[in-house]
């Protein structure tokens, strides 16, 4: 073994003795719980000294190598300093906090803590649902059909159609039919009358003549004009007015 | 009966019971293994739950548990619900009462909107309204009466028991204002 | 057995298997009607399927068929079915279930760190732990406590068989309120 490097790079000096494995402590309330099940008693019969000096110990050692410590690490190692400087006082009886009460209620907690970390693997054991035993991988399903039964009284169907027959008299509204002539009939009546002339003639000499009601006249008036628009724009008619207000001519295209 | 045959009909009926679909007999033996004739215990298992509310069955080399056919009733039991009718719906059958047989567009016609197609079905579902014929009009459109149903329930001898015209004037069902939570036929849909 | 008993717990067999879930007494009633003594008959029925492949379980006050435990061997699929939970969740499942209702703080300062955020959820995924209420106090915070889906998971037929219980309750672990306002310094975040 002449080659310094043949087994891999040189290696840092193993730490002392205590295996520090920060990071695999879920804080630490759980870091005293596993230091605590070190001393191989009942929990309810731990010496909490002893645990509180395996804590700063451990805390020390991870100082000592430079390792990182969260900061709840640190205060709960102030705590236990305190805890353990009280408790080796000579027992004062005004004392408040009461050490040995302080030292009771850490046991509590370990102990509730090493309980329900007990129990979940209990629950782990069991039979589970889906890995030992099984339920039914389609069940039917259970449903229940409704039958409707419809409630209604004579009075409710005779006072229903009054309502119709009320609302009936009440809303009838008839729009009388007002005198107009169409579009569609001015256009198609405009074509025939066209197609007869190419010669320019006034639009108003192919209206209906002795029109007696003046609305309808209007409206004819109207409805002839939009309709030569119509047919100049379909090409079959051209229109002229050589000023403003002028008569407006019209022929037709052939 | 030996304790490796029970040990089998258990193994058999756990696996049956657990399954997403019917098994054959290749599926079953795949899952119990090798336990002798296999149809045999098929058919100790099936007698063991022939007078049981569950019963196994074969079904084309397959096998399943289902309920007993008997007791379905029991799953699917039924319940009465009383239900309203809608105003809508009541005034249709109002028409059809006085008017059948009588056409959709008639309805909307005398009614002032729309009948929205829910409307009839709710009156056929209740056993008051049938579908009588066609109109020989143009587009022979369908024609509504009512069924003698709803003669029983309204406690009517006859549709001449319905009260007329003059009648419902009489009682004032004619000139009450229309109910003030009315709604407005804009659009001509109703509802 | 008498003809009628015979036919309730028919009755009661066939809705139980077909349901999607397991039945309490409410629904078992609706479904096959007033039947006398439905816990005694319901023991009845479990009694009969005890030395079978398919058994009748209580969870939660509920009923269901399952298969027996032993016979997993023959069913278990092939893949790994159940997800590992982490040492935190199933941590926080059991302060849940031994302390239930129990608040987010309580769960905390018994583990001795915070809840992270995926812990709850993937309790709450799993269909086994519920929000249950707020405590009313201060802040009103809210409360969790398992489901029935939890008792089924885990074959407990109510919270009375959580392993151990009367000895923690005994040993006053599963107080609510340490003997007294306890000044530890806690409050690590968990991995």
């Amino acid at each position: 073994m002449t080659e310094p490097f043949e087994d891999g790079p040189p290696r840092a000096e193993a730490p002392p003795s205590l295996v520090l494995q920060l990071g695999s402590w879920e804080g630490p309330l759980d870091l005293l719980l596993q230091l605590a099940r070190t001393q191989k008693v009942d929990l309810a019969q731990i010496s909490i000294l002893a645990l509180v000096e395996q804590y700063l110990a451990f805390i020390r050692d991870a100082r000592a190598l430079s390792l990182e410590l969260a900061a709840d690490y640190l205060v709960m190692a102030a705590w236990l300093a305190y805890l353990k400087s009280a408790l080796l006082l000579p027992p004062e009886p005004d004392a408040d906090p009461d050490p040995a009460e302080m030292a009771l209620k850490l046991q509590f907690q370990l102990q509730r803590l090493g309980a329900m970390r007990d129990a979940g693997q209990k629950l782990l054991a069991r039979p589970q649902l889906g890995w030992d035993s099984f339920r039914r991988a389609a069940p039917e399903g259970l449903s229940t059909e409704t039958l409707s039964r419809f409630d209604t009284s004579l009075f409710d169907l005779i006072s229903a159609y009054g309502n119709i027959q009320a609302r009936a008299q009440h809303g009838v509204h008839v729009v009388r039919r007002r005198p107009v002539m169409a579009l569609d009939e001015a256009i198609e009546r405009l074509e025939r009358l066209l197609g007869a002339s190419l010669d320019w003639a006034e639009l108003v000499r192919y209206l209906p003549r002795d029109l007696a009601d003046e609305s309808y006249a209007r409206s004819v008036l109207a409805s002839s004009f939009v309709a030569t628009l119509e047919l100049v724009r379909q090409g079959r008619a051209e229109v002229s007015q050589g000023a403003a207000f002028a008569p407006i001519l019209i022929r037709g295209r052939a | 009966m030996s304790d490796t045959a029970h040990e089998a009909l258990r193994a058999l009926e756990a696996v049956i019971f657990a399954a997403e679909a019917p098994l054959g007999l290749g599926e079953l033996t795949r899952h119990v293994g090798e336990r002798g004739d296999l149809p045999e215990l098929l058919r100790q298992l099936a007698d063991s739950y022939a007078p049981r509310g569950i019963i196994l069955v074969e079904r084309g080399g397959r096998w399943a548990f289902q309920t007993a056919p008997d007791l379905a009733h029991h799953l699917r039991p039924t319940r009465e619900a009383v239900r309203k009718l809608s105003r809508a719906a009541v005034e249709t059958l109002s028409v059809i009462a006085y008017h059948e047989p009588v056409t959709r567009p008639e309805i909307e016609e005398i009614r002032g909107v729309a009948v929205s197609p829910g409307t009839l079905d709710v009156l056929m579902e209740a056993g008051w309204v049938r579908p009588a014929g066609r109109r020989e009009s143009p587009g022979r459109p369908l024609q509504y009466a009512t069924t003698p149903g709803f003669l029983a329930h309204f406690n009517l001898a006859s549709r001449r028991d319905l009260p007329g015209l003059a009648d419902l004037k009489a009682a004032g069902l004619l000139d009450r204002e229309p109910p003030r939570e009315l709604p407005l036929p804009l659009g001509g849909r109703e509802e």
